[in-house]
């Protein structure tokens, strides 16, 4: 490696990388649904008994889009800027996704902190819109993210430093590349500790038992929803689609990491993700279905514990 | 070098036509131009002098002292930070006519104010060029006392009184130091130069310089506001008035950076236990710092202790810096000190921004209390549009320019490499997570103040009562948070303008590392474009699809209630809360207020007062305990004229003890 | 957790299998009023024993009209009824778009009209329901909320409650509308963006129902609200609401 | 103090007319000395001259006496001394214009567009204002919340949306509205209410209900308190967000309603309870369907109710939240599961038997912790036991009439006292016929309105995502409080 700096990835062609891209667009819907019905306000799938409509969500957003607007009184240019950050940093977030092999639409060293911080922004600007509306709910929903923002941003750059700069790789793309060709016992702990780190964040960035429960209706114990209660039409459109993808961002990551372990070509890897995707879905569902949600104030807890397991796992590779 | 002769004295001696003015506008006026003018012509030299141009030119004029010649040059270090101090001086000179009138019109006040601005401008000129110790102790002098008298601008309160002496006691706590370094260095190296200093840093004994630079951490320490020493920050910056505050935080601090970078040319080669300190001292000064930003409701004091973790910021930078000219890693000290400088450059531009911002809010709600703010970028749309900017450039989000430099120090996490074993891996969680710590909760504290301070309702009548204040002061703003957006598109170019100061200071690594570098620059670039480019689309978008929809006003959801009412929305105090609550153990917070006992409340002023953990909880009350401590040796004050003669005769005898070496 | 999935096991599948199948309802179940005007004598007797005005049979026979929306289908007036004129059906299929829909008699045609094409294409698959108790008992919500539950669970129509009524699409209204409740009725109508829909649920909300008439209350949703669908019953049973809501999306087989 | 005759009547001249001062005396001393009796209603009759007339259930003894005083337009506040009375004081207040002089808490109760909240001052804290559009779909109400960040230091809840006047419509009753005005006091306990005024009916009329009548209101009694316990202990865990039970106990709790449909067609039992018995009667198979039918349900319900005390997370979240003590539970006067949850041994279905209470005693559930886990627990050993009750009725029901053929007027100046032990507590209903036999005065007081004080006691202090939670664990009625 003659520089540890490194633009673009190295394998896969510009239509694979395109591919990928579009596929998240196409897929993230798809698997919220089963998830988490077609609205973050269903219960999860075990308990339902008639199935929904996989494309549920592409449904709920084509309404949204042709609905119109109400904006509060007391907002400013900021809440309108909200949603296009959000959807803009998701989209951003998966064009850098690597996805069964295939790596994103670019790529280079340190691409994950713009990630983190991409999604810190499109919080950040989420966060002062729902101050923007004056609503004392929406002042809860982005006072309880920013708290738990504080334990979830070094869980996540933890996570990455643990997969991709422990190891001493560039880049995820990079890191996948090279954990295809290293055995199990060197590779198999690491990933196993930084896909539960990425679990638990992905539990709690999008807002699921038991740390926000998106079954709730009730406003003083919302988190994320209570954010958005303000937004109307394809401004909630923009949202709804960036948490599916913000959701369909984490299981495809947890899935990147695990996939290497198997060292399988690219047709099955590509199937293997949408296979690990879906038992991540499965799993969110049985997490929901087994345990209650946290006290809220418990909730640093536990995603300080996603920090734990990148910590472990990054120490472990000084050990190794 | 003239433009910089003549800049620097138009700057020394604006103040003095001031002294022939009546009205208080025109003493403004006449110290706003000479600073300007002044600081236009600095810095263009700086620009110049930033090439590397001036590198060896020596500017002296006979000094018959015995300490040395007085000798300045302006190589690209120096000119770097002359760059800062004249871009924000000047920027702080446009805004500080409009702001000062907000404190009435007597014109002897403004007289003294010119006089100690340009006295402070001009020998932070002096510091950061100044090449030998005893001028550069004099200029750190001169800068010490002219900023506190400036923080001393409205000393009719006490408290402002109060946080002007803390300020000097800290900062000549921080001069005893630095005056025994330099003795240390001076006694080493024969001289006061630093030329002298610089050529005999090869022959220091390890133990003395290891001494040097504890002291140069504790000393410069002091002005920089590292944790726990960081208490006068928060005190004397909400005292000041905003554009001096400004000029404090945002540049004067820096110039203790300056030293610790100057001192370390004395002490080459360096030793890893060095980075580590400054490493150590940056993260828990960036935790603490920006931790206990999240606790303040007054805007300004907030502001300061976000100055302490950006400070830390850099600390972490120069650590990084050090560890990897210690461990011969150019790559490492490259990203270490390339990101303290370009932390410098940043927070100097987004921190004298917010400041600015809150004196523009200070003049038109007459409040520094996030509590009774809201609603503000209705009412002031530049000052508020470009505080939000400067808002999302503190905490490093893309595509403002504090991404960048957080980005140099994370990406060193790439390079590290040690000897010992686990220690990488320690590295790489202190940086990753500490670095993402501090991001996190700067995102808190700054939500926090952009979101309850700018947003939502008025919280007061004064509030809704702001209007926007004049050109003069929203147009640095503006220029400050346009700087904060292009550094933070085209990085790149920034790392190119910082080049020949790096490879004048043997810091540029090899041609492919930075190359690679630059790539990954430009892949933020591109990346971030194409995130400003979505939301342009997505606006387009939206537009497009309502366009021939029903897009209408309301009042915002509050579940159908009939009066709705600013108290409905977070306080200052209530965000902060679920933080302050976490850290209690540190910081105790103290409910003021009765809260409903019995069955049928009578409701009393609520208010809660959180502690800095060592203002609060060891200064005061060390304070109290040294008063007590002294009270007891007044025991040996009888006003006997015997027993005195008693103690003199002890205390020789201890001496020639001592000095016999017995 | 293996309780609970193993509770799962052995409660077993229990949603209404409706509308592919008509659900069974109670034997004693009290649907669509049956009038016979070839029966009614005009005696009034049923008219002097309806606690709500909702039956008007004094002039002739011919003229025996009951208002549905008014109706809280307590069965008395089949009770006064020597002749047998009128009696409650089993059918739960009660509904209309237009108010006069609701009042039986002669060529009256109860019928819940899909939405238009364009509505449809949005809200036939997705729907967001706001609810408003406006002043009502409490029991038109309790039924409106077991919709939710997997007895009946709505959501696989793509029909949802939304929290907020920025994310509505249509306000469903039960209770009378007091007048405490009128204000905010109409600020959550406000709140809500445009294309929406107004479903007025229970007697109350249609009429004012048991209250009509009383100081206190606005005598039904549209007093303040244009109401694009009535689904009678006091309470309706969640199977006429859902009968109603899939009737208006188009989504009955 | 005149205690009630048999058929809890008495005359209205025999009603005993004390100056203030022994009115005050007497009541203080009865409910406050540590007598253990409890005002269940407080009204001001003002046919001439305004008459306040307080009715005292003493539970030791179950009897239930009234006494009663003429005031002018203010009197000196029995608030103070009696925290129990400071709802019915201030609803004298605002329907009468009876000034308590001395009240610490004068405000408004069936209002909402008063706006006399105590506010924190200062301007650290903030306020929540929810409702009275909720997010879910609830009943509408507003509650203040005066909040440190997430911590509540104070709420205040503001009712009277609901507020449809029924009180004033049962005015010059019985006619045909009346029993469906009962019936819709409060929905969702539908039963409760229509039997407390049948109870009053049938006293003042002098009818004798049928046994079997008697032990059908029973079951359906019974069967609305398992109904909505099942669904209360469901939507808790739904509240903390847990699933399985919210799921289950969501759908059970259809299945009861849906057994009550089969008593009376309804599945709220409108139509059920009607002056003199009940209006539909079961068959032999008819019970035995109906009880194998609790059996299953039951079974299921159990199961879905075990998962809750099995998982630690919701025991988590259940166990010292909403804390309201026994002497607080005694002071502001809560009643129903909420005061039995704090270990208060009180409930009229054994206190003050009526019907087939008297022959078949349901023993009293209690917990002792007074906070969400105190209140579930009193909700599930109470379902259970009523399950077991209509078990044992159903298969023992007395052979008979289903109704007493009875067209007896009311009875003239006569005041009546029902209490009645409804799911959410006892349901005092207290009516005064007028010399034609017509109600001169008709007074409801629902569980909740003794309750809701209660609720805004258990949220001081807590942190306000707790809330739901707690509101859930008391679940009171917004109608029946508002009338």
């Amino acid at each position: 490696m003659c520089s540890p700096f490194w633009w673009r990835s190295s394998g896969g062609s510009d239509y694979e990388r395109y591919a990928s891209f579009l596929n998240s667009l196409c897929d993230c819907g798809t698997i919220r649904s089963p998830v988490c019905g077609h609205h973050p306000k269903d219960e999860g799938f075990l308990f339902r008994e008639e199935r929904i409509s996989l494309f549920q969500t592409y449904r709920d957003l084509f309404k949204l889009l042709h609905k119109g607007i109400v904006y509060s009184k007391s907002v400013s240019w900021l809440f309108k800027l909200a949603p296009l950050a959000s959807l803009a940093a998701s989209l951003i977030a998966c064009a850098w996704l690597p996805f069964g092999g295939m790596t994103g639409l670019f790529s280079f060293t340190g691409g994950f902190l713009l990630i983190a911080y991409l999604f810190g922004a499109a919080r950040f600007v989420t966060m002062l819109a729902s101050l923007d509306t004056a609503s004392a709910f929406e002042g809860m929903g982005a006072n309880r993210e920013a708290l738990f923002a504080v334990f979830a941003e070094p869980a996540l750059l933890l996570g990455f430093g643990a997969v991709i700069v422990a190891p001493g790789n560039s880049s995820l793309a990079n890191a996948i590349s090279v954990a295809q060709n290293t055995t199990f016992s060197d590779y198999g702990v690491v990933a196993a500790l930084a896909a539960v780190s990425f679990f638990i964040l992905a539990l709690a960035e999008n807002s699921r038992i038991p740390v926000d429960d998106p079954t709730t209706h009730l406003e003083l114990t919302m988190i994320h929803e209570a954010m958005i209660l303000d937004n109307s039409g394809p401004d909630l459109a923009f949202i709804e689609f960036a948490s599916s993808l913000k959701l369909w961002f984490f299981y495809v990551l947890i899935a990147d990491i695990i996939l290497p372990l198997f060292h399988v070509g690219l047709v099955a890897r590509i199937c293997g993700t949408f296979l690990i995707v879906f038992v991540l879905a499965a799993l969110t569902g049985i997490v929901e279905s087994s345990m209650a949600r946290l006290r809220l104030m418990k909730v640093p807890q536990f995603i300080g514990s996603a920090a734990a397991f990148a910590f472990i796992a990054i120490l472990l590779k000084g050990i190794l | 070098m003239i433009l910089f002769n003549v800049g620097f004295l138009i700057i020394a001696l604006g103040w003095i036509p001031g002294l022939a003015l009546k009205k208080a506008s025109s003493i403004n006026k006449a110290g706003m131009i000479s600073t300007m003018a002044g600081c236009a012509l600095v810095l263009i030299s700086s620009i110049i002098g930033m090439s590397g141009v001036f590198v060896g030119q020596l500017y002296f004029f006979s000094w018959r002292m015995p300490f040395g010649q007085a000798l300045f040059s302006m190589e690209p270090l120096s000119s770097f930070f002359l760059f800062i101090i004249t871009l924000i001086s000047g920027l702080a000179a446009t805004y500080a006519p409009a702001y000062l009138r907000h404190y009435g019109d007597e014109p002897s006040r403004f007289k003294s104010h010119w006089f100690f601005y340009q006295i402070l401008v001009a020998s932070m000129m002096i510091v950061v060029v100044a090449q030998n110790a005893i001028f550069f102790m004099l200029a750190w002098e001169l800068m010490s006392l002219s900023s506190f008298f400036l923080v001393e601008f409205r000393n009719e309160k006490a408290k402002v009184r109060q946080a002007g002496w803390m300020y000097l006691v800290f900062t000549h706590i921080g001069a005893a130091f630095l005056l025994a370094m330099f003795a240390l260095l001076a006694r080493n190296a024969g001289s006061f130069d630093f030329k002298a200093f610089r050529e005999s840093a090869y022959s220091i004994p390890k133990p003395l310089s290891g001494l040097v630079f504890i002291f140069a951490v504790i000393g410069f320490g002091m002005k920089a506001g590292f944790f726990p020493a960081h208490i006068w920050l928060p005190e004397a910056h909400p005292s000041a008035p905003s554009h001096v505050s400004a000029l404090m935080s945002a540049v004067m601090i820096k110039t203790a950076i300056y030293g610790i970078l100057m001192t370390l040319a004395f002490l080459s080669p360096v030793s890893a236990w060095q980075g580590w300190l400054l490493l150590g001292i940056g993260l828990v000064s960036g935790v603490a710092g920006i931790g206990m930003a999240i606790t303040r409701n007054d805007m300004k004091s907030l502001l300061a202790y976000s100055s302490v973790e950006n400070i830390g910021i850099i600390a972490v930078g120069v650590g990084i810096g050090i560890l990897g000219q210690a461990s011969a890693n150019g790559v490492l000290a490259f990203l270490g000190f390339g990101a303290a400088f370009f932390h410098v450059l940043n927070h100097s531009l987004f921190k004298s921004l917010l400041f600015f911002g809150s004196g523009a809010i200070q003049t038109a709600a007459n409040t520094l209390n996030i509590n009774e703010m809201g609603g503000l970028l209705k009412r002031m749309p530049f000052t508020g549009a470009a505080m939000l900017a400067g808002a999302a450039a503190i905490c490093g989000f893309p595509p403002f320019n504090g991404f960048i430099s957080e980005f140099l120090i994370y990406t060193s996490a790439f390079s590290a490499r040690f000897e010992t074993p686990m220690v990488r891996e320690l590295y790489i969680v202190l940086v990753l997570g500490g670095l993402a710590l501090i991001g996190a909760l700067a995102a808190y504290a700054f939500t926090k103040l952009g979101g309850i301070g700018l947003l939502g309702e008025p919280r007061t009548k004064a509030a809704a009562q702001a209007n926007e204040v004049v050109p003069a002061m929203y147009v640095p703003m503006i220029v400050l948070a346009s700087l904060c957006l292009l550094i933070g598109i085209f990085p790149s170019t920034v790392i190119g303008f910082l080049e020949p100061m790096l490879s004048s200071l043997n810091l540029l690594p090899p041609a492919a590392v930075l190359d690679g570098m630059l790539n990954s620059l430009r892949g933020i670039q591109l990346s971030t474009s194409a995130f400003l480019a979505f939301i342009l689309f997505l606006a387009i978008v939206r537009k497009f699809i309502a366009r021939n929809k029903y897009i209408k006003v309301s009042e915002t959801w509050g579940c159908g209630y009939d009066k709705p009412d600013a108290k409905m929305q977070y306080s200052s105090s209530s965000f902060a809360e679920p933080f302050v609550s976490l850290i209690a153990p540190l910081t105790r917070p103290k409910v003021v207020g009765e809260l409903p006992a019995l069955h049928f409340p009578k409701m009393k002023d609520f208010k809660v007062d959180v502690q800095d953990p060592v203002l609060d909880r060891v200064v005061v009350p060390a304070y109290g305990w040294t008063g007590k401590l002294f009270g007891k040796f007044s025991i040996i004050q009888h006003g006997n004229t015997h027993l005195y003669v008693l103690y003199i005769v002890l205390a020789l005898l201890v001496a020639l003890v001592w000095g016999l070496g017995l | 957790m293996m309780r609970a999935l193993n509770a799962r096991l052995r409660q077993g599948y229990r949603t209404n299998p409706f509308p592919a199948e008509d659900p069974v309802l109670s034997p004693r179940y009290a649907g669509l009023p049956q009038l016979d005007p070839g029966a009614c004598n005009a005696c009034g007797e049923c008219e002097k024993a309806c606690p709500t005005q909702a039956i008007s049979a004094h002039t002739a026979p011919s003229e025996l009209k009951l208002d549905l929306g008014r109706c809280i289908f307590c069965g008395e007036c089949e009770k006064a009824c020597d002749q047998g004129a009128i009696s409650f059906s089993k059918t739960f299929r009660m509904g209309a778009t237009e108010r006069e829909g609701l009042v039986l008699g002669k060529n009256t045609e109860m019928r819940i009209k899909r939405l238009n094409d364009e509505m449809l294409r949005c809200f036939g698959h997705a729907m967001k329901i706001r609810v408003v108790s406006a002043g009502g008992c409490g029991a038109c919500e309790a039924d409106v909320n077991v919709l939710e539950t997997i007895g009946f669970d709505l959501s696989r129509f793509g029909i949802g409650y939304a929290a907020s009524p920025r994310h509505a699409d249509a306000l469903l209204v039960t209770g009378p509308v007091s007048g405490n409740m009128e204000l905010a009725l109409k600020k959550t109508w406000e709140a809500m963006p445009d294309p929406k829909l107004v479903i007025a649920v229970g007697a109350c909300a249609i009429s004012g129902g048991i209250y009509r008439g009383m100081p206190e209350v606005r005598d039904g949703a549209d007093s303040t609200l244009p109401v694009n669908l009535y689904i009678p019953g006091c309470p309706p049973h969640p199977i006429s609401i859902l009968n109603g809501l899939l009737g208006l999306l188009n989504r009955l087989p | 103090m005149k205690l009630l005759e048999t058929g809890n009547k008495i005359s209205v001249a025999d009603i005993p007319d004390r100056s203030y001062n022994d009115f005050r005396a007497e009541l203080i001393d009865s409910c406050g000395g540590g007598k253990g009796a409890r005002i269940v209603s407080l009204f001001a009759l003002r046919e001439g001259g305004n008459r306040l007339i307080a009715a005292v259930a003493d539970d030791k003894a179950g009897t239930i006496s009234v006494t009663s005083t003429l005031v002018d337009s203010t009197y000196p506040s029995l608030t103070p001394a009696l925290p129990q009375v400071h709802l019915f004081e201030r609803e004298l207040f605002e329907a009468d214009g009876l000034r308590p002089e001395g009240h610490p808490w004068l405000k408004s109760v069936r209002n909402p567009f008063a706006t006399d909240f105590s506010r924190m001052g200062g301007d650290e804290s903030h306020e929540v204002a929810v409702g009275p559009v909720h997010a879910g779909v609830i009943e509408p109400g507003h509650f203040r919340f005066q909040c440190y960040g997430e911590n509540v230091e104070h709420l205040e809840i503001s009712l009277g949306y609901q507020h449809r006047g029924i009180e004033n419509a049962m005015v010059g009753g019985p006619d045909k509205r009346t029993v469906h005005l009962m019936e819709t006091a409060a929905g969702d306990t539908s039963i409760g209410h229509s039997l407390a005024y049948a109870r009053i009916f049938e006293s003042m009329a002098g009818v004798m209900v049928p046994a079997r009548a008697e032990a059908l209101r029973a079951i359906a009694l019974e069967l609305e308190r398992i109904a909505n316990h099942v669904g209360d202990l469901g939507a808790l865990a739904g509240d903390v967000g847990y699933l399985p039970t919210k799921s289950f106990c969501g759908r059970l709790r259809g299945d009861f309603l849906n057994i009550t449909a089969e008593l009376c067609g309804n599945r709220f039992g409108r139509n059920l309870v009607r002056p003199g018995g009940v209006a539909f009667d079961v068959s032999g198979d008819e019970a035995l369907a109906l009880a194998g039918r609790l059996k299953s349900l039951l079974a299921q319900a159990d199961e879905a109710v075990e998962l809750l005390w099995n998982t630690p997370s919701v025991l988590a979240r259940f166990e010292h939240t909403g804390i309201v003590s026994r002497q607080d539970a005694i002071d502001v006067g809560l009643v129903g599961p909420a005061a039995r949850a704090c270990g208060l041994d009180m409930d009229s279905r054994s206190d003050h038997p009526t019907g087939m209470y008297r022959y078949t005693a349901i023993p009293v559930s209690t917990s002792l912790s007074g906070d969400v886990y105190a209140r579930a627990m009193v909700r599930m050993l109470e379902y259970r036991r009523s399950a077991r009750f209509i078990l044992d009725t159903l298969a023992s029901l007395p052979a008979g009439k289903t109704t007493a053929e009875s067209k007896a007027p009311l009875a003239s100046a006569m005041l009546a006292v029902f209490l009645v032990e409804g799911w959410r507590g006892e349901i005092c209903h207290c009516a005064i016929t007028s010399a034609d036999g017509k109600f001169l005065r008709y007074k409801v007081t629902d569980p909740s309105f003794h309750n809701w004080f209660g609720l805004a006691l258990a949220l001081r202090g807590q942190q306000i995502s707790d809330f739901p939670l707690c509101n859930k664990s008391f679940n009171l009625s917004y109608c029946g409080f508002d009338l």
